[in-house]
């Protein structure tokens, strides 16, 4: 079965989420992997957009992360103020996504500068919600490629906060949520060990532990369980492909 | 009390240069109408404050009216950078603030409640609190524990675009509704633009659908379609298209004033910019119906 | 996921002796059936928190099931004195912890949103805030002011009648909003009853009016009615003349307990309830419709 | 002209609201006062309660604050929450209307206990939202019987803050409205005089100082600019009897 990155990345995302979920979602891949989800082993899985929509189900593809097909047949629609505070603070969020520029060994993402913050080399477009997304959802995901320049041992600018120097630290921060639980990538997943530090938990088809190393800017530790991830099934491609994303425009 | 201005009547009674001002809408009802007829109107030094820039803080900084951005999301939303301010930061050329979301969202939250600031929990990143003096820490007098507090943002103006209102500024909305509250009783101005002007017995039919009161608006202004490139929920589509085409003009100087020259100098007004949008993209904007299930407040 | 429960079943469930309650609706759709549910199963030291205790809190109050009232106006609302509640802390038989409205309501949105405290401005008034060690002072951190903070309320089981819920939970209120989303949000646990349990698709086709959600509600009950003597807004009237009644009944222990055995005790649930009640009285709460008028949401 | 207490308190109360006010209202005599206003000199002013209801027409007598024909026909429903932080905290509210159990000399209300806190001999209702109205609507008006038992010389239980032992400590308090502006009782009205302290500004016809004095539990000082009130005119009558309290509920 052929398949292409961001089929790959939708599909090992969209196995993460549990029946049930609250998931807080972004346009793009994580939008798909929860659509992805919802279809097959996790029909309950209700959608949150930053933008104050719950139980969306959307009848097209989303644009943006406020596109009003988001909201005609939604269960809900609040204030930014409410969905940061009343659903996210308060802990009612289990899933948020997130991606960046940089990801660095300890789960720490970086949107916002490369550089310095007041002369920036790069100006990237910022937190939006990703710091409460990773300080207060139970768990996070990322999705992104696996690239050099994406994963440095330490970002410049920690936009959110993965677990820092150390799971001990992001403790002691006091942040309510567990922290980044996975990273997809094209070629495997980093997950965090008991230390906070992302290490190697599971390679797709094809792909050997070097790739990953050469791949990465730190030194990847490898899990004592690695494992290898089953390769998008027939069906999972054909709801992304027919279904979710016909004109192919994420995938 | 009718409070029905044109559009170019309030901006020209309640912007003032070097004021901030606050265009509200998360995505949707981006008073888009508002800020081409501040650019048209030659504003000048103006602090312009939104979680998200968008097109229209783009816009308004290409057209020279912009001295800082308050912000907490800086992109071409679903399509990438937003050209214009981001070349100006990296220039020099340009003050900025910097929150998250919730920070953002938060301090129009603690300016519409009257409060002097309000407390966030902590969520472990650093950097942006070191960055930006205004994000503070105070101690939790029942645990001991540190919280984020932001101060209250209390633009001079907040531009509003509803769905539909009465002339005295009696405001319903719905579709995402973002911060547009918080944005207008934060402020010490408020200038509506609407879809429609209702009779006040369509407002007072479904009061718990009014979002924005009259007594804090100062100006109801009938602008049909104002939020275009974005959308008003029910009314028209985003113009997707669009957005991904600024993302094309916005990486010239040239492309960029073109642009300004035609669709913002070169019209009077919103009608005249909605008629030369054509038919075309009208027909690609409309939006079949899909209405809400009524309910029954009782005749007490 | 079905979260559909008799009455019985959900209090049985989620109401336990010496849980906090909260039972929300400023003035309207106060839950009065859950609150006989709870009589009839013979709860006890139950904390009872509401901004206003009502005759929901001083019926409690006399069955024996309080033993702690947490409260911010203690009154028959239009009548005087909620004369049960005033004996048993005139006689010190409970304990109380007390509140401004917007006290109580503050430390709800601290519950419900998550923070460990709320500020308050100051108003003046320092008896209240000595009599109460729970409202605290700390310092703005931008202007070295003092503000009052108040911490947050996280009852065990919020209860709250709404006029139409899907079966899932997600819940849709009009009319008076008092506290019910703050109350549902800061609790443990969330018990729905609803006048009527409508499909998915009626509460889909109107989103914004959405207050409380499937995701944090726990049962839904289908209860008709189960407001009275308050009201539902749309569903029938405020029934005066039982309010008025109370005030002549709670005037003796007889006359109260003669009260319990014949409408709590002696019905089976708010059906038989309602229907002892009678149809002359039906009649009087009766209302005439008086629509929305709808949105459109449009279909994209 | 016969006329009540009730009715020419009402009355007086009405003259004090001026057309654009944003009265917070509570049901009984403030409630008539604000209607009456309304169809006289004041249309254009807005009714709040706070239960959450903006710009209420109701078209019966409200028995409770939270009457369902306030809602019917508004302008505006909103939260408690919002009632009191987006109107009255952040100070769009211009008038308040108090009652209580007692007044005393510095316009403080006492609703809260009789005696001791803790051991009360008289449980009062206590706040509601009187205490923030007090303190943040711009001005406050308190409509009450005039009897020595309701104005002591000084208050049990500050419940809704006057100006405390002075206007400077008012001040001092934070507290944003400009505080008690008026005590309109059935002999006349009180004023607070540059230090707070609240004074006879006003006579009702046939009433003398001797009948103030006697019914007020303080040393009562007296206005350099003691005015008498109009009586009641036949319109204000005819609104308040046929119109606003036919079954005379009130008055």
């Amino acid at each position: 079965m052929d398949y292409n990155n961001a089929e790959l990345m939708t599909v090992n995302a969209a196995r993460l989420l549990r029946d049930g979920d609250v998931v807080f979602v972004g346009v793009g891949l994580p939008n798909l992997a929860c659509n992805l989800a919802r279809r097959t082993h996790a029909p309950n899985l209700v959608m949150i957009y930053e933008a104050g929509v719950i139980g969306a189900r959307p009848s097209r593809l989303p644009l943006s992360i406020g596109d009003p097909c988001l909201v005609s047949g939604a269960t809900a629609v609040c204030s930014m103020y409410d969905i940061f505070s009343f659903y996210l603070q308060r802990g009612n969020v289990d899933v948020g996504f997130l991606g960046g520029a940089q990801i660095d060994r300890f789960g720490n993402i970086n949107a916002t500068v490369i550089g310095d913050y007041n002369q920036p080399k790069t100006r990237l477009p910022g937190s939006g919600g990703s710091m409460e997304i990773a300080g207060w959802a139970n768990r996070c995901y990322i999705i992104t490629p696996h690239q050099k320049r994406r994963f440095p041992e330490k970002v410049d600018f920690i936009t959110s906060a993965g677990f820092l120097s150390h799971q001990k630290e992001r403790e002691a921060s006091g942040a309510r949520g567990k922290g980044p639980q996975g990273v997809v990538t094209h070629l495997g997943i980093l997950e965090p060990n008991e230390n906070g530090e992302m290490i190697l938990a599971a390679l797709h088809p094809g792909v050997n532990i070097d790739m990953i190393q050469e791949n990465t800017g730190w030194e990847v530790n490898i899990s004592a369980n690695l494992r290898e991830t089953l390769p998008p099934s027939a069906e999972e491609l054909r709801i992304l492909r027919e279904d979710l994303d016909p004109t192919g425009i994420y995938i | 009390m009718s409070k029905l201005h044109t559009l170019s009547e309030a901006i020209q009674k309640y912007v003032h240069d070097g004021d901030v001002i606050y265009a509200a809408g998360f995505t949707h009802m981006i008073p888009f109408a508002a800020a081409h007829e501040i650019i048209r109107q030659k504003k000048k030094n103006l602090t312009v404050a939104r979680a998200t820039p968008d097109l229209i803080y783009d816009m308004l900084t290409a057209a020279g009216s912009v001295k800082k951005v308050i912000f907490s999301y800086m992109g071409n939303p679903g399509v990438g950078s937003l050209r214009i301010m981001r070349n100006v930061i990296e220039q020099g050329e340009m003050e900025w603030e910097e929150y998250s979301h919730f920070g953002m969202i938060s301090r129009l939250q603690a300016g519409a409640t009257g409060l002097p600031f309000m407390p966030m929990n902590q969520t472990g990143a650093p950097s942006l609190e070191k960055a930006n003096p205004n994000i503070k820490r105070i101690t939790d007098p029942y645990t001991g524990a540190e919280v984020i507090v932001v101060p209250p943002l209390n633009p001079d103006v907040a531009i509003v675009h509803v769905q539909r209102c009465d002339k005295h500024g009696n405001s319903q909305i719905w579709g995402i509704v973002g911060e547009q509250k918080e944005a207008a009783f934060a402020s010490r101005h408020v200038i509506i633009t609407a879809e429609e002007i209702v009779e006040e017995d369509i407002i007072r039919s479904d009061p718990n659908r009014t979002v924005i009161p009259s007594i804090i608006v100062d100006a109801v202004c009938h602008v049909p379609f104002a939020a275009h490139p974005s959308y008003t929920q029910g009314y028209y589509d985003r113009d997707n298209l669009f957005y991904l085409a600024w993302d094309e003009i916005s990486q010239s100087t040239e492309k960029i004033q073109n642009w300004l020259d035609e669709w913002v100098y070169g019209v009077k007004d919103r009608d005249e910019y909605w008629e030369k949008l054509g038919e075309e993209t009208h027909n690609r904007l409309k939006v079949t119906p899909r209405m809400s299930s009524p309910i029954d407040y009782g005749d007490y």
